[in-house]
């Protein structure tokens, strides 16, 4: 039984489908990549997983739930988190008060410190307003508010980008200490070399339609891939 | 007989809405009666309502509507200046009577045809009547409050030139803006030349939060208001100490007189409260009354410049005085010389078309509004 | 021919996020900034663009100081920038906001408008071509038309670049510009930016893709904690202990 | 002296009387992110009822404010729900030309059931203390009091607690507030009911001080407005302040420029204020980099 | 009946004008300008004053627009460092500032007394023709209005003000001064509000300050609102309808025979702002959408 399963989904902002048809699986505590060009409907995929796309057609299953049935509000709840590309912080909030506003915790202040201490640099600037972070810094306190409720499945819109190479790494071995929290995760990334590297799958997205899926191994090693997609190594 | 059509042009929403209703009503009222008489000289009125929202621009088009689709004859009970002021051009313009309740003196000079008339004692004659009361009370360091509008500022501008005029001296004057949430600087000003009366001129909510401040404050001054800001609401707001010994002085209405009775009686039943609390809404009243004789006594077919020509004719001294339309209908038929003696006033009018009324001074005694005495 | 710094620094809320950094880059060249998150790289470029004002230092542009200039100013003198995070003009189309970019339009100016519509006319079409041709270089293509607040993330991205490259400038400050754009797309981009290169643009990027950065540029500037830390050839100060514990965490990607 | 302290204090109770009202344009200007220019009808509708509740329970103020605080907020909330949330993606204009209608409906609604004439609460009118010439109203020191509490309470809602934070959050950004999982939609409930609150012991406070008419909270609402902006939208605590600051820079001023000028004064302080902080005085300037 | 459509017509065509002039300012721009009133009753006074004073009318109504468009230079640089939203109510304070100017410099205006007897053109003809004539000059006014803003709006700088709109800081980084095409936008739009007050003083002949209330500059935005913000044509079917829903509701009457007067103007009221909640709800991006606002 997978965690997510997606499928025959079409999704969009206006009455044309920016993905279409869309298949996909996340099964529990399993990493899985999502590559693909600029504008393909990487983003909007994860949208509409969130409920957030404007419009979505077609089934989404989460954990025995049926998400299109619920708002995005209660598909948190069910034990979803999600750090959005841009705008993924409350720029007046205080880093402190950014964490605190996940409330579903048990005990929210220890988990506030456990936070901290993954994220040290954050803990230098708790008291520092969101907006005053570096563009870095906020997508670590974008990253770390996702951690906040231990969630079943982390869905992730391009976690490193702007990170310096220290911090890619500390992410990406972050995402691979997921299974082991008891979480799964759904990683869009552009970096793609090197998040296919720790994931379990992936699917590399061209113009809303899934062009490739499978073992992230064998991903990496195909040759078309690579010139489409991935770059070089 | 073609019927004669009147267009009532009141301050329902606006500053002035206390008074546009009532005097709306009035209108019609008056109409009724005439009409029941059998009409002036044959001819039905007809009255068409409008509101002016005492405001110019609307004003100006419920105007254009009145005179153009509606094709009124006249237009009654403008109220405010700045209305009378905008809607003139277009009645001289097109030969229509204007009757108004406003003072601005400039409304009177335009006036060559006698088209319009003030029903309304003009600012001029407050002013006296408001000089006068001061001096019989024996007061002798009076100061100024006045709302800042083109009326109150006429209105105490007068007073001070009478009062000037017979030796006497203001300790203090200054103009306050509508709207404020207290007067207390504007009284602190007024109070440190110690006034022994404040002539304040305004309307009844900044009178009423004025003559509150000024008894929390302490003030010992005496306050004498118009009666267009006092009346029973005031006295409900203020309650019998804070208006004790507040004078009012206003035009007496007639109320001894029948065609008091009659108007009276027509607003009770129209808008359920007394009639003597809506100083306007008797001047509307004797606006469609004394046009009614004007048109009866210069006859069926007569155009609105013959008609305005009987106005003095039938309403000033020198005639046998009635107080109702059937009644000056009866006396013209005879062919006597009349002069009605209306609700709001003897309603005399002067050269510039101003209706001169009889002014009292009244007070507030121990919770009771009263007469004091006649103002010459 | 160099951008000149020289003693910069800059306080922002009690942090001083740059202080007393000098260095010169020539104007020809490919020029790389790398450094921690929150080194201040950022905010580097906002003084150096004129957004805000440092609070000691002085910048000298071609030998000219562009002390007191205002940002539009600056731009006016061939220095252009993109932001970090892209800022189109989310209700004109990619197209329309390409054509914002260009300089000195006869049609901005209400007198030409009107005493000289012809020469507006013809402008407008050159512009519109160029344009057309940075769509075609940024793949933009298929969006082209759409207005530029309803395209993603990674072509907000391009949008940023190709809006910097149309006002023709002498040099460009670019912000991150491969952070979420393809991998492919990037190869490409950096071809580009070569090419401009030869024909005389310099660039000054900040870039955590060090790979990408280090194979275009011919040197790199580090800075952490609002100072530079090294400055070399990439492969020489890549190779730095220093930077490698200040940056990467000791570890070589 | 005495003259000078006596208008300070004339100026800071007409300020504190605009204070609460602007302190509800704040609020829902840093939430829902538009000038509601309805707040100042609600503020009528809250003294319309407090004024006929007190006639109608025998002078009773406290039966009269606590039902027009459940009026308001009422109102407030279904002003929410019946059409500020339908515009929450729209540009602020929209819900601001819309927050017009709204007044515009309120008060007619208001006049058409009860008419133009003026109603008066039935306070105890008593005279000032007097402190060697400085006079101070004694129903003055009990609506300060009252302002005081009221600001207080509003602080520690937005501030200390888990809802204010929400509160803030959904200010910030909305979309990111439902994707972290905050029921936006509740959180605009509590705003618009605190807003319907604040703006119902407004109504009441403006209209102890004065008279209870149907343009009561629409005069208002530009000196309200000024004082929030002055304030900073978001900032409580500058709007009150801000109130305050301008209520007595007013009276104070009037001695130099009499008693019209004193209004535009204010207007002419905040675009001075505003020239040097754009953001208003407490308000958080946006930097770019 | 005809007199009355005329002036009706030439109500619209001032509102028009005011209505285009905010257009400009908002609907391209992005400038929320809620002062328009101020220099709508810039245009009347200057161009009432000066005609009083014996000059031509032309010469006022000229003088009134270029005054306006003056006037607003300084506004545009206290301004141009707030956020849009701020400039709303500073702007509204503005308005506020020249009517209490107005009604205290009485050696000027005559305060709240007002200026009565403002020439007409046309005062040879007849009533009803001096109307017409007076329309076919207000048509021709907006006529040209409208050209002039068909030309900025269709060209770079139309482009410009649009990018302003989004975003100012991005407009610096391409080189160009927001800060000068605020200015501009808002002096032309003042300029139109004040050739509109110089039309509306002429026509209705008696001016004072309560006519230049902030209610003026909201009738302004409703227009534009319900026309469609950043449209050509919205401006003038806004402003129509606006005066449609003024006036026609006069005749509310005959359909709502039960109620009195003052419940009457009540109602009038309410179907104000019944009809511009439901605009908002049902029609929010105006009868004449802007197509690049999707
Ligand atoms: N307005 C401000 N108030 C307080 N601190 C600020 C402000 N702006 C920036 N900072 C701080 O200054 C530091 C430098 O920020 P800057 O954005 O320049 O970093 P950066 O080097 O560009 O980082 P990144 O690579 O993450 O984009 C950061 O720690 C940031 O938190
Ligand atoms: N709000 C929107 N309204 C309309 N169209 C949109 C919107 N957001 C995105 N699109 C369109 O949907 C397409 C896919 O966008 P999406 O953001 O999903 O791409 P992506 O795969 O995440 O790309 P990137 O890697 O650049 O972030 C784009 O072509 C874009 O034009
Ligand atoms: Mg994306
Ligand atoms: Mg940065």
């Amino acid at each position: 039984m997978s965690l997510l399963s997606i499928e025959n989904v079409s999704a969009g902002y206006g009455e044309i489908d920016i993905v279409s048809e869309m298949n996909l699986t996340v099964a529990e505590r399993e990493i899985v990549t999502i590559a693909g060009t600029n504008g393909a409907g990487k983003s909007t995929l994860v949208k509409a997983i969130m409920g957030l796309a404007p419009r979505c057609n077609g089934a989404i299953a989460f954990d025995g739930h049926d998400l299109l049935k619920l708002s995005a509000e209660d598909r948190i709840s069910v034990g979803i988190s999600y750090v959005p590309q841009v705008a993924n912080v409350f720029a007046p909030l205080t880093v402190t008060e950014n964490l605190q506003l996940v409330e579903a915790v048990a005990d929210q202040r220890a988990r506030i410190q456990e936070i901290f201490d993954l994220f040290p640099a954050l803990a230098a600037r708790r008291r520092a307003t969101a907006g005053s972070l570096s563009g870095g810094e906020r997508q670590q306190l974008a990253f770390a508010r996702a951690l906040m409720p231990k969630p079943k499945l982390i869905l992730l819109d391009e976690p490193t980008a702007a990170l310096s190479p220290a911090l890619v790494l500390q992410v990406l071995q972050l995402i691979q200490t997921l299974p082991g929290l008891g979480s799964a995760a759904l990683v869009v990334e552009q970096r793609a070399r090197q998040c296919l590297a720790i994931s379990d799958r992936g699917y590399i997205l061209d113009s809303g339609r899934i062009v490739m899926a499978g073992e992230a191994r064998a991903l990496l090693a195909d040759e078309q891939m690579t010139k489409h997609y991935l770059g070089r190594a | 007989q073609e019927a004669y059509r009147i267009g009532a042009l009141n301050p329902v929403t606006g500053a002035g809405n206390t008074y546009g209703s009532g005097m709306q009503k009035s209108i019609i009222a008056a109409a009724a009666e005439v009409n029941a008489a059998g009409g002036a000289a044959g001819r039905k009125l007809e009255v068409l309502a409008e509101d002016g929202q005492t405001s110019a621009e609307p004003a100006v088009l419920a105007a254009k509507k009145l005179i153009e689709v509606n094709k009124v004859n006249a237009i009654l009970g403008t109220w405010s200046s700045s209305v009378s002021l905008a809607i003139q051009p277009m009645t001289l313009a097109s030969n229509i009577i204007l009757m108004h309740t406003s003072s601005a003196p400039t409304l009177f000079t335009q006036n060559q045809r006698n088209l319009d008339w003030g029903f309304q004692s003009g600012s001029k004659y407050n002013g006296r009547a408001m000089a006068a009361a001061v001096k019989k009370e024996g007061f002798t360091k009076p100061a100024i409050m006045s709302f800042n509008n083109d009326a109150a500022i006429n209105n105490v501008g007068f007073f001070r030139k009478a009062w000037e005029a017979a030796g006497g001296k203001i300790v203090a004057a200054l103009t306050y803006e509508p709207k404020r949430t207290s007067y207390r600087s504007e009284l602190q000003k007024v109070l440190a030349a110690k006034p022994d009366v404040i002539a304040l001129s305004g309307y009844l909510p900044d009178t009423t939060i004025i003559l509150r401040e000024a008894y929390e404050l302490g003030a010992t001054a005496k306050f004498i208001i118009p009666d267009w800001a006092a009346g029973p609401a005031l006295l409900k707001a203020l309650g019998p100490d804070v208006s004790q010994g507040v004078l009012v002085y206003g035009t007496v209405p007639n109320i001894a007189g029948a065609a008091f009775k009659t108007y009276s009686a027509a607003y009770k039943k129209a808008l359920n409260t007394s009639g003597e609390e809506n100083v306007f809404g008797a001047q509307a009243y004797d606006m469609v009354i004394s046009l009614a004789l004007a048109i009866e006594k210069a006859g069926a077919s007569a155009d609105n410049v013959a008609i305005a020509k009987e106005i003095r004719a039938v309403s000033n001294p020198d005639g046998e005085k009635v107080t109702s339309f059937a009644e000056g209908k009866a006396a013209l038929k005879a062919g006597k010389k009349i002069n009605y003696e209306g609700a709001s006033g003897p309603l005399d009018f002067d050269e510039d078309g101003n209706a001169v009324a009889d002014f009292a001074l009244f007070t507030y005694d121990k919770g009771q509004y009263v007469k004091r005495y006649l103002l010459q | 021919m160099t951008l000149e710094l020289r003693n910069i620094s800059k306080r922002l809320g009690g942090m001083l996020v740059l202080d007393g950094l000098s260095f010169s880059a020539g104007l020809d060249e490919l020029t790389g900034i790398i450094g921690p998150n929150g080194a201040g790289k950022s905010t580097l470029f906002a003084v150096i663009s004129g957004f805000q004002g440092g609070d000691t230092g002085s910048t000298r542009f071609d030998g000219e100081t562009l002390d007191g200039l205002r940002p539009e100013q600056r731009v006016g003198k061939g220095l252009a920038r993109t932001f970090q995070v892209p800022r189109p003009f989310t209700h004109l189309t990619v197209r329309e906001n390409l054509a914002v970019g260009a300089q000195d339009q006869a049609g901005e100016k209400l007198v030409d408008l009107f005493v000289r519509p012809w020469r507006v006319r013809a402008q407008d079409k050159a512009i519109f071509e160029r344009a057309d041709a940075t769509i075609d270089f940024l793949g933009l293509g298929p969006v082209a038309h759409k207005p530029a607040g309803q395209i993603s993330g990674g072509q907000r991205k391009l949008l940023e670049l190709g809006r910097a490259l149309m006002s023709e400038p002498r040099y460009i400050l670019l912000d991150e510009p491969f952070a979420g754009v393809n991998p492919v797309l990037i190869e490409q981009i950096s071809e580009r930016i070569v090419e401009a290169k030869a024909r005389g643009v310099g660039f000054l990027i900040v870039e955590h893709d060090l790979s990408a950065l280090s194979r275009l540029v011919s040197r790199l500037l580090v800075m952490d904690r609002g100072r530079l830390i090294a400055d070399g050839a990439p492969g020489q100060v890549l190779d730095d202990r220093t930077v490698q514990e200040a940056y990467m965490g000791g570890v070589v990607s | 002296m005495t003259e000078y302290i006596n208008l300070v204090i004339a100026g800071t109770v007409q300020g504190l009387v605009i204070a609460l009202a602007a302190l509800a344009i704040s609020l829902s200007f840093a939430v829902a992110r538009f000038p509601n220019a309805a707040t100042g009808d609600t503020m009528t509708v809250g003294a319309y009822v407090a004024v006929l509740v007190q006639a109608a329970t025998a002078g009773s103020l406290l039966a009269g404010s606590i039902a027009a605080i459940i009026v308001t907020t009422l109102v407030s909330v279904a002003c929410y729900f019946l059409v500020f949330k339908k515009l929450e993606r729209r540009p602020l204009v929209a819900s601001l030309i819309a927050s017009i209608g709204i007044a515009f409906f309120l008060r007619s609604m208001l006049t058409f059931f009860l008419g133009f004439e003026q109603h008066v609460f039935q306070i105890p009118i008593s005279r000032a203390l007097n402190f060697s010439g400085i006079r101070i109203i004694p129903i003055d020191l009990w609506l300060s009091g009252i302002a005081i509490l009221v600001l207080a309470a509003t602080f520690v809602l937005l501030f200390l607690t888990p809802l204010g934070r929400r509160m803030r959050a959904v200010a910030a950004d909305m979309d990111l507030a439902r994707a972290s999982g905050i029921r936006s939609g509740r959180v605009m409930i509590a705003l618009w009911a605190i807003s319907g609150v604040l703006s119902a012991v407004a109504g009441i406070m403006v209209g102890i001080k004065t008279v209870v008419t149907p343009d009561l909270g629409w005069d208002l609402l530009l000196p309200a407005f000024a004082a929030a902006i002055l304030g900073g939208i978001g900032s409580p605590g500058g709007a009150v302040l801000a109130a305050i600051l301008l209520g007595v820079a007013q009276e104070v001023s009037t001695p130099f420029v009499g008693f019209t000028y004193k209004i535009a004064l204010s207007f002419v302080a905040l675009i001075a204020v505003l020239i040097v902080r754009p953001a208003g005085l407490f308000g958080q300037p946006e930097r770019v980099r | 009946m005809l007199p009355y459509l005329v002036t009706i017509a030439i109500m619209i065509g001032i509102y028009g004008l005011l209505t285009l002039g905010l257009n400009l300012q908002y609907g391209y721009t992005g400038l929320i300008n809620f002062g328009h009133v101020a220099f709508f009753a810039i245009g009347a006074y200057t161009s009432a004053l000066i005609s009083l004073a014996g000059y031509p009318i032309a010469l006022g109504m000229a003088a009134g627009t270029v005054l306006a468009f003056l006037a607003a230079y300084p506004l545009g640089l206290l301004c141009l460092r707030l956020r849009a939203d701020y400039l709303a109510i500073v702007t509204l304070s503005f308005s506020e500032i020249i009517r209490t100017v107005l009604i205290s410099e009485e050696w000027l205006t005559e305060g709240t007394q007002g200026l009565p007897g403002i020439p007409k053109p046309f005062s040879s003809l007849s009533q009803g023709n001096a109307d017409l004539a007076y329309l076919a000059l207000v048509a021709t006014a907006m006529l040209v209005a409208i050209l002039l803003m068909w030309r900025l709006s269709h060209s770079p700088f139309g482009r410009l003000i649009r990018a302003v709109r989004d975003d100012e800081d991005a407009v610096r980084a391409v080189g160009k001064d927001p800060a000068q095409l605020k200015i501009k936008t808002l002096m032309l739009g003042a300029a139109l509000a004040g050739l509109a007050g110089a039309f509306y003083a002429h026509y209705v002949g008696y001016i004072s300050p309560d006519q230049f209330l902030p209610l003026v500059t909201f009738y302004a935005w409703i227009a534009l609102i319900m026309g469609g913000a950043g449209t050509i044509t919205g401006a003038i079917v806004g402003s129509s309808l606006l005066l449609f829903i003024l006036e026609g509701s006069r005749f509310l009457r005959d359909v709502v025979p039960f109620v009195s007067e003052v419940q009457m103007a009540s109602l009038r009221l309410a179907v104000i702002g019944l009809g511009l909640v439901l605009f908002m709800l049902y029609r929010p991006q105006g009868l004449i959408p802007d197509r690049s606002q999707s």
